[in-house]
């Protein structure tokens, strides 16, 4: 056997992820505010984000701003006891936030469990966002009111029902698209590859949106893959864009890219959008155990909304009175989200079987009779669920 | 009435489902030009065009998954999965995705996708073409699992199958394919016995034979031979495993008191184990004797030359109601 | 003898085999630096390197498919799936590979790998991550399962799994896991009692009730509430799902006449209907009443705020005692 | 819903998989020996052939002659009803001669079910290739006897063992190699992208060998993937190789620079060999339902013995006496295969207990007990398994 310290000169290196970082120099990356918060230009980008004026800039901030807000107060939700678990998003707004301001209110979106910022943008109602998260259900919204399924937790799985959706799609003969988000670490799941596989087949009208956050909980992306998340795209005949996911108006640039791809019958689009998961991988997680300081704080310098910020204040538009506006509008969305959080009625005891099935089913209702009767011998339902026992 | 085989029934309900309903589509490896690998969708992509029959890349969760996505969109996906012993890379998008779907979008989102799947043993295949993993779909909640085993039950059932809103699994007893029947075209699904009900195929009255798909048949010959010998055998096809139509068997047992069990699966949390638990739950004081269990091994399925030897046939069902009966069996004399 | 969890005795556990055998290997996601999330595999990549102890690509089929090709080479893998809800994916290399290369290859192939799946519910956690799936693997021929329920139990378990040469597929009560017990490191596995071996521990006349992993602290919990009642319950964990070890569930139930089976996973083709079934099969006269089941129910496990209604606890459990006795229930008056 | 016939311009293109090749125009096919026989050199390939001498050609002439006739041998054993089912290689001789022999016998081989020469070159036994066909057990041949696992039916799932047999011999030190066989069809499936994110992550020593024969079953390979499948492996970061399958030295060298990649710790290596089923998929297929006659003779002439015979012919090597000897040694392993397949055992009726466990277990032996006694109520075993009863 081969321990580490031995070493094995080539052979070994595989297992040495954590050193070095991911190769491959085929996608330059693009970048189109820099963290300084200068706008540089791009002839290949620049004509897609033509009708972003000035408002909508502002607007692109807000939207950053109040998610962060939302991820802030989730967070302390949850450490109140009042949410059983919260993904922060801290670090991706950029990446959520271009790329879901890109889509038509007709495109379909398949998120992961952590677009939550997505959900904001799309409109889902505060206190369904944190649904699931309160255990109050397993799936926050209905996905026809807001065109975006529920968040999915296994991992990747949703690759495939974005894929689908978009068959449908290009069955119905419709101009509209599909667009899936999964992190660094979905890449090595067999289904998002799958996925791929069908989507370039068929050609379907579908975005991959990938957040390289580089991280899987504990895991550097280079664990899952030692090139570029990118070169997995163009492996399948995917057409891949490599961008700076920190920077809002290059992320919704390429989207725009893939998404007019999409409509035209060009097919299915992967964009790498490279970011970093600033908080820990879930409010149950504990970075510190496996991540140096040192990389936080060059991320911090890279952040998503202090470019924005510097960009709008070169451009003279980052006035008191926009800031008080913006902090306004974030402290109302906590404050809805909080009540909204905390007025949620409990669920009833018979809603364990409820929407199994859209029919009745003989087994499942004998036992619901059952665990009715057993509930009525008791005056409290309450006392019925206690593990030591009401006798 | 027209007579057919198995597979000819299934193919003219697949294709009765196609022309009902726009949203149904097929999915599968195969299933185009080639019509499957036991021909079972042969034809329906000429007459039906290629977005309405689909061969598919070559990867179960992925043709799971697509259908999860095709549903979404409001289509019906009905995904043939080639043999048995191939749906397990696709477990996952089926126990955590199909199944779960209806639940977790607390009903908003339905799954009517039907997951057809040839399955058991006897004809000679090498491995992992003559699985039996019923019990693995109808211990999953939110799943329905059906099996018809008589090409009229096969041309009905698959029809309620693919109108069902929840997702059904769909086993089909490859072994009965050839088998011929009478069956009833213009038969309306929604006034056939829905898919849910077990069926008394044969009266009996001294004991209760439980069986489905293949072994329906082998069950029913079996019946026959016991009535030479006296033994008068009731023979319940159950059609729908999961839920199993218990009230049915249990009249049929109020009635004689003695039951067995027969399936290709190995023993071991089987199907016939929940049959048991359940039946011995709803009347034991009317059994006579415990329920007997006659199946596979909990072996993986054999290869060719000694499946025989695996598969319940027609002598070692009626050693198995010998022993129900307590009439002298291979086990006499051992302690029960 | 030390004090320590369940999670830290599996951990002590998993260092002896890696200190007592170089080809002992673990893998898995996130169990390197972070030590597993629930801190199972703590410290041991810092003490055996990364050679012995891999994190690895987030992919099950991944994870397990490659565990069969080092078992293939000679080694002994030691697999972690974070949580139940996600070995799913990996059910095919599970089910096809796992479990069949020994028959496959004529026994020139072993597959001495051991399975470690954190499962069941009670924790607060979203869908996924409270799951019960063990009916599927105990039907699968090929492969043991085996669930410890105490601290000793735990470390000794791991142990005999690891060392093993069939497949182990090994389920840790994760609600358990901080749970403090006496554990004697020291005790040699091949000394204690193995793991296939059904333990009584609540001696009792009355009736018998049949727990295992999570649910064993319940069940000993509720023989203590029945004795206040003058009921007296004889407890078995069951530690072996498969094979279970129905000899000494028979010899209790012999004595007591009565049975009761308890799991968190959903009634139908769960555990108890195979518990059930092979008891009346073993000793139908000696029975007076038929096996009750308390069991979680036929639903996609529940969002944390009803969870409690869906496990079995106390009283649902006391409630399924009374059912055995005959004695006044919440089903008196049904039909049984 | 958009029908066939009604086309979809751009968006239903990816339906009509059949129409057209696959595109791609990345990697150029090395080819060292024309159909019609004649040697191209090669700067990068032909150093890795300075051993092969006039002898060795010979030699892999008889391998592909003999490989053909024991593939012609077994499918007549099918017709004959001596085996359930065969899958032939026929046209894929090259691709299976010319990697094996690029193999020391330390290396080790993961098979699908088609690499029946491969396992001949590898010298199992011939009775124990048929083995598995004839229904007399599920894997032919002890693994450890010729360093090559058991057949595998499961689509791709091999790709993963040898991944991780791969592991394994990095983890000992050693200088082998692993490889492992799969088709076109295979790359679709969800295993085999796992094994490549699994072996370019650790830098095993492992040749991902695909045969891309065109076909899986009915579907031309064009479903699978709209590029070359070689480029595949270019996206999770795998040198690869694309290479004519039907030229047994290209084949040949473009393994030994795998395999030398892998012993110096270079890690995982892609090739595509670019062959044609040229028979049915297995005995019990029948292609005239969905290929055209003239793909076939298309392909005909590039069969992968033609042009080893040719350019033996052009070396003055073909002799009469050469061509005799290829022959008789045909026509001695075509007589041994078949005296081996009926000649073979039959199992015992209680094999069918055998090796489930290597430990003695309750539910199993119990079940083998009860069969026991279930058998001695028959005088003949054979009657106990007919399924219409004795009685
Ligand atoms: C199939 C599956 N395996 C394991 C997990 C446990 N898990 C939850 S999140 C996670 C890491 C995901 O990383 P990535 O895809 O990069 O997304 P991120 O969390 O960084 O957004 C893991 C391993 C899971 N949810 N699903
Ligand atoms: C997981 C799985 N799905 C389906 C099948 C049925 N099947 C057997 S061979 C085959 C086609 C394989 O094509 P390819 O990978 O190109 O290999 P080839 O047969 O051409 O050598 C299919 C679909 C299988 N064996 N395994
Ligand atoms: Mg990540
Ligand atoms: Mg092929």
């Amino acid at each position: 056997m081969v321990t580490d310290d031995a070493g094995q000169g080539g052979t070994a290196a595989g297992r040495d992820n954590k050193t070095g970082h991911q190769g491959g120099a085929g996608h330059s990356m693009v970048q189109l505010i820099t963290p300084a918060g200068e706008r540089v230009s791009h002839p290949e980008y620049d004509p897609w984000l033509k009708d972003v004026s000035d408002e909508q800039l502002c607007s692109l901030y807000e939207d950053l701003v109040v998610i962060r807000r939302i991820d802030k107060e989730a967070t302390a939700l949850q450490r109140q006891g009042e949410l059983g678990l919260w993904p922060p998003l801290l670090g991706q707004e950029a990446s959520q936030v271009g790329s879901v301001r890109a889509l038509r209110d007709d495109d379909f979106i398949f998120p992961s469990y952590r677009e939550n910022g997505v959900a904001y943008c799309r409109g889902v109602d505060l206190a369904d966002i944190l649904r699931v998260w309160r255990g109050a259900a397993s799936g926050g919204w209905d996905p026809y009111t807001v065109n975006m399924a529920i968040p999915q937790i296994v991992i990747g799985a949703q690759t495939l029902h974005a894929t689908g959706y978009a068959m449908g799609i290009q069955n119905d003969g419709a101009d509209s698209a599909a667009i899936v988000y999964f992190g660094d670490g979905a890449t090595s799941e067999g289904d998002v590859n799958e996925a791929m596989v069908f989507a370039a087949s068929f050609q379907v009208p579908l975005v991959f949106f990938c957040q390289n956050n580089h991280w899987a909980i504990s895991e550097p992306v280079r664990v899952q893959s030692h090139t570029q998340l990118v070169d997995r795209g163009t492996g399948f005949g995917i057409p891949s864009m490599r961008v700076d996911g920190n920077d809002v108006l290059a992320v919704m640039a390429a989207t725009r890219v893939a998404l007019d791809r999409a409509r035209r019958g060009g097919g299915p689009t992967f964009i790498e959008a490279v970011t970093y998961r600033m908080g820990p991988h879930t409010t149950a997680d504990d970075p510190t155990r496996y991540r140096d300081a040192n990389e936080l704080e060059d991320w911090a310098a890279k952040d998503p909304i202090g470019r924005v910020h510097a960009l709008l204040d070169r451009k003279g538009l980052f006035t008191e009175e926009f800031e008080t506006g913006v902090r306004t509008k974030a402290d109302a969305v906590a404050r809805e989200l909080r009540a909204g959080c905390i007025g949620m009625p409990d669920p009833e005891p018979l809603d364990v079987f409820k929407h199994v099935y859209s029919t009745p089913n003989s087994w499942l209702d004998r036992q619901q009779d059952h665990y009715s009767r057993y509930l009525a011998t008791f005056g409290d339902p309450e006392v019925a669920t206690q593990e030591e026992g009401a006798r | 009435m027209t007579q057919m085989t198995f597979a000819r029934a299934i193919n003219s309900g697949l294709r009765r489902s196609l022309d009902n309903d726009p949203k149904v589509v097929l999915m599968g490896e195969d299933i185009g030009a080639l019509g499957g690998v036991f021909r079972v969708t042969d034809g329906l992509q000429k007459d039906f065009g290629k977005h309405r029959v689909v061969d598919t890349p070559l990867a179960e969760s992925g043709i799971v998954g697509t259908a999860v996505g095709l549903a979404y969109r409001g289509y019906r996906p009905v995904v043939e999965i080639q043999f048995d012993g191939f749906v397990y890379p696709a477990f996952d998008q089926i126990v955590s995705q199909v199944a779960k779907m209806h639940y977790r979008s607390r009903g908003t989102v339905k799954m009517p996708i039907t997951i057809r799947i040839p399955f058991g043993g006897g004809i000679g295949s090498p491995e992992h073409h003559s699985e039996s993993p019923e019990a693995y779909f109808a211990h999953t909640a939110g799943l329905r699992v059906v099996t018809p085993a008589s090409p009229q039950d096969a041309h009905t059932m698959i029809q309620q199958a693919i109108s069902c809103d929840d997702p059904v699994v769909f086993f089909e007893p490859k072994r009965r394919y050839h088998d011929k029947g009478e069956v009833d075209e213009s038969l309306d699904p929604n006034s056939a016995p829905p898919m849910g009900r077990a069926s008394v195929v044969t009266d009996g009255s001294d004991v209760t034979l439980v069986a489905y798909g293949p072994l329906v048949k082998t069950a029913r010959d079996a019946a026959t031979a016991a009535a030479d010998e006296g033994v008068s055998v009731e023979v319940i096809d159950l059609r729908s495993l999961a839920p199993v139509d218990f009230a049915t068997v249990e009249a049929s047992v109020r009635k004689t008191g003695r039951l067995v069990i027969t399936h290709e699966a190995g023993q071991s949390n089987g199907l016939g184990a929940e049959v048991a638990a359940s039946i011995t739950e709803r009347c034991f004081y009317h059994l006579e004797a415990a329920p007997v269990r006659v199946t596979g091994f909990d072996v993986p399925y054999p290869y060719s030359k000694v499946e025989m030897h695996h598969l319940p046939n027609l002598d070692r069902i009626l050693d198995g109601v010998d022993r129900a009966l307590g009439r002298p069996n291979s086990l006499s004399g051992l302690e029960g």
